[in-house]
């Protein structure tokens, strides 16, 4: 068999250097004018030196651009059951609206009366947010779950500040919590005090209530939880936070397995963020972007971020001044109003699924999970028991003895065709694999990766080692040096030095 | 409903399997009292057709930029966007994938952020560059946060020149965190004397080039200045199109580079999602926020590059990590790569040529009116001119007219005696007749 | 190295399999509202039987597509050095412009004012193609090249027919000419005449004026020919026809490279189609749609198909019938008014170039193709020598003894990562190789083809046989079975039957 | 130029290779006096938001139908196309390929075109059906040939009920062929007795269901008093919508059956490009014209597709092959099949229904009114009124208002007596006000 081409090339997997390998001076891959002739105002500041980008024609660009999208994988390609990302199908009708004219070119600025119909569609996906969650406010302007988090943490201090609780510094936060949780916690000023799991995968509550005290400004709990599952305590956990003087942050990151079926309100929580990006499918891009509205209970419903939107009768209006606020809205978090684009998006989400679409969402999408679980219970292993919620758990225990790890047996599901689930977290189970199909997954895709898992593991069981550890093999890149790449970072490309042009 | 694939066959018999009676049951943890009917007050679902409907109705209550006159800038800025760029952005590898964690099968998303990490550097004329924030605000939130943690001080000086919108970002970090924030007052005519605030509590003095009214400046002297006392600076792009006109920060001795890459690729959507750019020098890559992508090879010895030095984020390093953002602006970022590709140096050049001219032949015409005073000496695209009438009032009038014109500056710093002044920016998008149209309706305006 | 997978599935390149085996009763994948109760009208005529469309949701489809169009090549992939078919690269502004409101959602019977931005810009176009061809009339209905070859064949039958010379049936028609040429004679009602090429690759002048006669109607000469040279004679050879009572069709498929700098109607030229999705790069779209405007002589230009635009004044209208006509149109050749969407496209490629821009079109698609032929023409054979047009042409000599083919050496080009040459055509020459780079490649990429292809003539002599005759291997298919496909075809999917579905 | 790669330095270098002194002296093979100099009475090149402009000024000067009450059908149909079908036909894989000649890498291509060619037969009924044609009149007249072909005869009989453009274009054939054409006169109340028309020199019989005017026929009589003369049934279905209401052409005895394949994911675009759809008997098959594709295996017995059957056609038949046509309408296949697949049974079904339902609305509303009488007697979501007054005079009239209102049959058959009839469609777009609109506007206009 040949392997060896002249170009590199293998056939439709293409090669393609950096933009910077390919430019020549002069070329452009846009048409401007000649611009009219003037007298500069740069002043002093006028550039000097070139800043040495590369030219290239638009047809080198669209295929540098289009041969780099064919090494990605998305959900538009397969099955991607990356646990807490809820990698459901993202509609191209949303992509189309968000695009119109009236919404896509208006400019963040503008006169409120120009923006009438912008300010009437943040208005109303409010709405349906505040409906679903049952929560009396929500601040619109956070850029993703983290930004929201930070902004739910901002909300509960205020609050605790303005009661005088200037001392309750110490937030719980489970052990099994994403990573931002913790992080935010540390960017608004607090301690991160952290709480275990039982053995049912949930908050220990007598460890919880032993955390308790007067220092203690709240508890930031995933709901349904980084493990899938329900935290069946929710409702007393909340009695014996709010009881302590604190109050209740919710990761709404797993929004998705109890949209239209559950309202957070009605569970005791104070403030919540929704990644937009998540349960109402705006596309995460590669890495963003998202957005994060964040709920808030009557308790700190007056601490929320501005700018918000006011509705005046018929009217509209933009509050972006303490000054113009009758509430006591602890500042700007992000320029301008929020992620409008994903607003547009998600609105038109809700809109296509309404009130009954929403609740067969998260039916679906636990059924989609427990299908998983009970398909692969035998043959995996499952930390807790189930039902799940809306992702199925497991550990690294069935391959004891195998030599085989969670990363290696990821990289052979990669050359199965899938994206791998996430690994290793929540780091309260060991060597974790966490499975969401979410509701947009068929039966039929389902039996097929069920089918797969199942022969990748006896597989693995029967001591084929080498499919593991030699994965991915059937990808145009087999596994990357990360050790390597860490200890001398190259972040960027440089010209080559004078010795390397000389040699070319 | 058309993006769910189970059919009730389906359900039952996947419910056979699991041994389940019923979707419901599957809720069993769910307290009682808390599992709702779904009775909600909201409508049902909707075809197609309808939501976008629905979705024109909202669009056609607002006067959209690409359909009359627009010189608005204040930290987002009318460009046109070449429709390559649209169509690239919306290939499904691209839109439906996630932070590049495989990166076997993530070769794309990470050669290009490969490649906008360059670009930016190339731009800033620094080192390294993130693979980017949410947005210019919240960048140079990090900027400031970095920079204390680098400094291991706690005060941050900040010019009058900077965008109120980042400087109200920084002092809401600042007040959760008891750190010290000196913002000097707004005012388009002085600059403050920057100088003789530094001292050896401050972590870093933030500027932003092109300021918020427009000026641009070398800041080479206070670079110098902020170093001889220990402190960094912190410079602040809202403007990208300028760095291919102006110095670059890099070039006056800047640290840190912060700013809002929209500009090139991304549309104005009234304001978001945008892509925060953020780049230092080199030594201070371990204290970065955000993502970085790195060059590295693959078993078979084969370039490739991964997300690096992950050590300093959240997911990592939780509590003690330098950031906690996860979710960033990829897509954003892509659009923007793109889009510096297309101009490559040659691009560049002329647009931003093209946008000082535009910005060059508005200010002549201006100056050339009664009851305008051009209040900004020099500039890239942007200034500011002085009213003989409330600058609200006359914008709101422009607007009745179908143009609109420009940001009063009391809109984003209300209480600063600037209720007369006004911030215009022009671009490549403005035409010999746009800007004519808003010249005569301003004279009508003023009259 | 392990080479199965479970699911058959190789990292990303991801089997797909038909819809109809896809789908299940009752899913859909699009929403619609419950139609209103009515009483039906629709008489005896009412269907009873299901069509039996397999039913799956938006998710399931877009992942189908999206699967499909990972195992195409197409310009955006790369190189795509297809002779006769100039596949140059296609613009996304194009793509933009043809969808806006007010240009897309146009019907075509909407009444004549309001459509005049679209009769407009048809008129525009018109203007433009005459202009760049020196032609006083073009015809603007024809949907395609073959379709522009018919129309102007028919404008010659009409206008002999009018001057009383129905005994004109013969139409010449070189060896090397495109198998439309003669299939469209024919379906004109001409007898078709070949004429051979001589040892430069141009029609044989004197085997030419030997076939000249009273019955003949003119002649269907390709300029460029498909040799890809220019045919010198041409002013001689279209002065002979006209002497004989013939007329001169000229096939336009490489007016590419020309534009700008020869007009047909300089060279004696009665009619010629343009392939707008050749040199105005409208999108091939894997097979089409295209559009064949026919430019016309003095001559024909009474002999256009219906209908056509015209100006009166400051208001356009459409001439539909021949009593609406001053000039003698021989009738309508296709459904409503030409192919619009590649119109849009087509004027938007032409402001994008201008007359500057164009002429450089020709300029480098005529250096590209040089620059192959130059750069090859001393490891493969150029059977006529240089310069050439916009095509370089080799032929199957320099494999002479190798056992290698010219359909062999093509495969081998798929594993180099390029989209191969057209082959075996023109048939003039044995084995043909014609590779036409069009402008829109850069040097680089020319670079890269030149040294590939270098790569492979050196290994096909150095008796590398395996690397041809099975190639491709790097492609997700291997060479397909078309004798086996064409011997029992199966042109559709059916239900398996019983026996089969039993066996599930 | 932005899609011109060459630089100045690359042209010298390429010269020098091949040995010229510049450009033009690769042109020395076109006679001189036919070398232009480039001077055409023509604009310069424009940068993409010039070009942009412009075309903004064309469609300006138009009244789209998504953007007003839309009744117009014969022919081309006003429905919904669900944005993944755009987003997907969009992919550069599809957009930027050619025909697929070379199958290893065009599966993506060719796995379309067999999808597409079952939907097609299973839509018609037919037993196979080909990659299409450019569009349903010029199939029309490819089927009359091919009857031709089949039966060795050369008189075809036409329906009055058949669309004009597609008589037309069967005329202008028969006329340069020499064949024979028998056209009934267009009426919508009588359906011409076309058995009294089949004799034995009669290749084909060709009706339109539903009409021109709208109305809907079962055909099997026709069919089998064709078969009895050895003619061929060949049907006509402009409105593919229609095939998920009505009984088949198939199940009506139809040999041969074309149409137009618009209504399923192509967009009105002013008439074209659209899609012709061709099917017919297996027994047939040899005899079609256009590509077809065939399923088979490649070297490692894997299943693929491929173009099949290839004799038949331009380029291996040259003068002999079925058809002239090369390059059809693949992109626009690819938007049926897209659409037709996002249908299923459940969609198709159900639009056609709304369809109906949306037809019979109007007719209900107009037969109630003064100065209208409904002509068609059944019918599927087209249907034809007579008016009080001359129907263009009425859609001028609408017109004004922003009502598309409907087709005068005087358009398309000047001459025939038709004045006052107005040819009407609806479809799942219009909603419940575009009715209302429409019916209150046509009572004032014939008030
Ligand atoms: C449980 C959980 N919380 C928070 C986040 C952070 O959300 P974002 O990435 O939108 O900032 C994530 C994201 O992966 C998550 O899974
Ligand atoms: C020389 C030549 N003539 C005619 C044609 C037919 O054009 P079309 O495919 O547009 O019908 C072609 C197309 O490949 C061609 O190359």
């Amino acid at each position: 068999m040949t392997k060896d081409t002249y170009t590199g090339h293998r056939g439709l997997m293409l090669e393609e250097p950096l933009l910077f390998e390919q430019g020549q001076e002069g070329r452009t891959g846009v048409d401007l004018p000649e611009p009219a002739a003037v007298k500069s105002r740069l002043g002093a500041c006028a550039r000097g030196r070139s800043v040495a980008l590369p030219g290239l024609s638009e047809p080198q660009v669209v295929r540098h651009f289009t041969r780099l999208s064919q090494r990605n994988y998305g959900i538009d390609s397969g099955f991607f059951p990356l646990g807490s990302c809820t990698m459901k199908h993202n509609p191209r009708i949303n992509e189309k609206v968000v695009r119109l004219a009236g919404l896509g070119d208006l400019h963040p600025m503008q006169p409120e009366s120009t923006v009438q119909g912008a300010l009437r569609l943040i208005d109303d996906l409010a709405d349906w947010l505040m409906k679903l969650t049952g929560m009396p406010a929500v601040a619109m302007s956070p850029a993703a779950g983290a930004h929201g988090e930070l902004c739910g943490l901002m909300a509960i201090r205020s609050k605790l500040d303005s009661d005088g609780q200037q001392h309750r510094m110490r937030m719980l936060v489970p052990e099994s919590a994403h990573g931002t949780n913790p992080a935010s916690a540390a960017a608004c000023g607090f301690t991160v005090d952290p709480i275990p799991a039982n053995k049912r995968g949930r908050v220990d509550l007598e460890a919880f209530r032993a955390k308790l005290g007067d220092d203690v400004a709240g508890m930031m709990l995933t709901n349904p939880n980084t493990c899938g599952l329900f935290e069946n305590d929710i409702i007393e956990l909340a009695a014996m936070i709010h009881d302590a003087g604190g109050y209740f942050y919710c990761d709404g990151a797993n929004f998705n397995a109890i949209v239209g079926r559950v309202r957070p309100g009605d569970l005791g929580v104070d403030c919540m963020h929704i990644n937009l990006h998540k349960t109402f499918s705006t596309p995460h891009g590669g890495g963003g972007p998202g957005s994060g509205p964040t709920v808030l209970s009557d308790a700190l419903s007056d601490f929320a971020p501005l700018p918000y939107v006011v509705k005046d009768g018929d009217h509209y209006r933009l509050v972006e001044h303490p000054g113009d606020a009758d509430e006591k809205p602890f500042g700007r978090m992000k320029g301008f109003h929020g992620q409008m684009g994903m607003f547009v998006r998600a609105i038109a989400y809700m809109l296509s699924h309404g009130r009954d679409g929403l609740r067969q969402v998260s039916g679906d999408a636990v059924l989609n999970a427990n299908y998983i679980l009970a398909s692969l219970k035998d043959v995996m292993t499952a930390p807790f028991g189930g039902p799940c919620m809306h992702e199925a758990l497991f550990d690294d225990h069935f391959l004891k003895d195998t030599g085989i790890s969670t990363l290696d047996f990821a990289k052979a599901m990669i050359d199965e065709g899938f994206h791998p689930m996430t690994m290793y977290f929540p780091l309260v189970v060991h060597g974790a694999m966490l499975m969401e199909p979410t509701e947009t997954e068929s039966r039929e895709a389902l039996d097929e990766f069920i089918g797969s898992m199942r022969f990748l593991a006896e597989k693995a069981k029967a001591g084929d080692v080498d499919r593991f550890k030699n994965a991915p093999q059937l990808t145009p890149w087999r596994r990357l040096d990360e050790t390597g790449a860490a200890r001398k970072p190259v972040l960027r490309w440089t010209p080559p030095g004078p010795d390397q042009q000389a040699a070319e | 409903m058309r993006y769910l694939p189970l059919t009730e066959a389906d359900r039952q018999s996947m419910l056979a399997r699991i041994g389940a009676p019923s979707v419901d049951a599957l809720f069993k943890d769910v307290p009682e009292q808390a599992y709702h009917d779904g009775d909600f007050d909201l409508p049902d679902f909707k075809g197609e057709l309808e939501v976008e409907r629905i979705l024109r109705g909202y669009a056609g209550e607002n006067l959209g930029a690409n359909s009359v006159p627009c010189f608005l800038g204040a930290g987002a800025y009318h460009h046109h966007v070449p429709s390559s760029v649209d169509y690239l952005i919306q290939r499904g590898e691209f839109l439906t994938a996630y932070t590049p964690y495989q990166p076997e099968i993530a070769q794309g998303t990470l050669q290009y952020v490969f490649e906008f990490q360059t670009q930016v550097a190339l731009l800033t004329g620094m080192d390294v560059a993130n693979a980017g924030m949410y947005d210019g605000a919240t960048s140079c939130g990090e900027a400031v946060a970095m920079a204390m943690r680098i400094t291991k001080r706690k005060k941050a000086v900040l010019s009058g020149w900077l965008h109120p919108h980042y400087r109200e970002v920084v002092e809401t970090n600042a007040h959760f965190l008891g750190t010290e924030i000196h913002s000097e007052p707004s005012d388009p005519l002085t600059g403050t004397d920057l100088f003789a605030l530094i001292d050896d509590e401050t972590a870093c003095v933030v500027v932003q080039n092109p300021g918020i009214f427009g000026h641009v400046r070398d800041y080479s002297d206070l670079a110098a200045a902020c170093h001889e006392k220990g402190a960094l600076l912190v410079m602040i792009v809202t403007e990208a199109v300028s760095l291919g006109a102006l110095k670059s920060p890099g070039e006056m001795g800047a640290d840190i580079v912060a700013g809002e890459g929209q500009s090139f690729g991304v549309q104005l959507g009234y304001g978001g999602p945008y892509v925060g750019l953020f780049a230092t020098r080199q030594k201070y890559v371990r204290n970065m926020p955000g993502r970085l992508c790195g060059e590295t090879v693959d078993e078979d010895g084969r370039r490739g590059y991964v997300l690096t030095l992950s050590t300093r984020e959240q997911h990592i390093r939780r509590e003690k990590a330098t950031s906690n953002i996860c979710t960033a602006s990829g897509l954003c970022a892509l659009a923007f790569t793109i889009h510096v590709a297309l101009l490559g140096e040659a691009g560049l050049d002329r647009l931003a040529k093209l946008n000082h001219a535009a910005a060059v032949t508005l200010a002549e015409k201006l100056e050339a009116l009664d009851g305008v005073e051009l209040l900004t000496d020099s500039f890239f695209n942007e200034f500011t001119i002085r009213l003989s009438k409330p600058a609200d009032t006359v914008v709101e009038k422009l607007a009745g007219k179908g143009i609109l014109g420009g940001v009063p500056a009391s809109r984003m710093m209300p209480g600063a005696g600037l209720d007369d002044c006004l911030i215009l920016a022009a671009t490549e998008t403005a035409t010999a007749e746009d800007i004519d149209r808003f010249v005569s309706s301003l004279k009508e305006a003023l009259a």
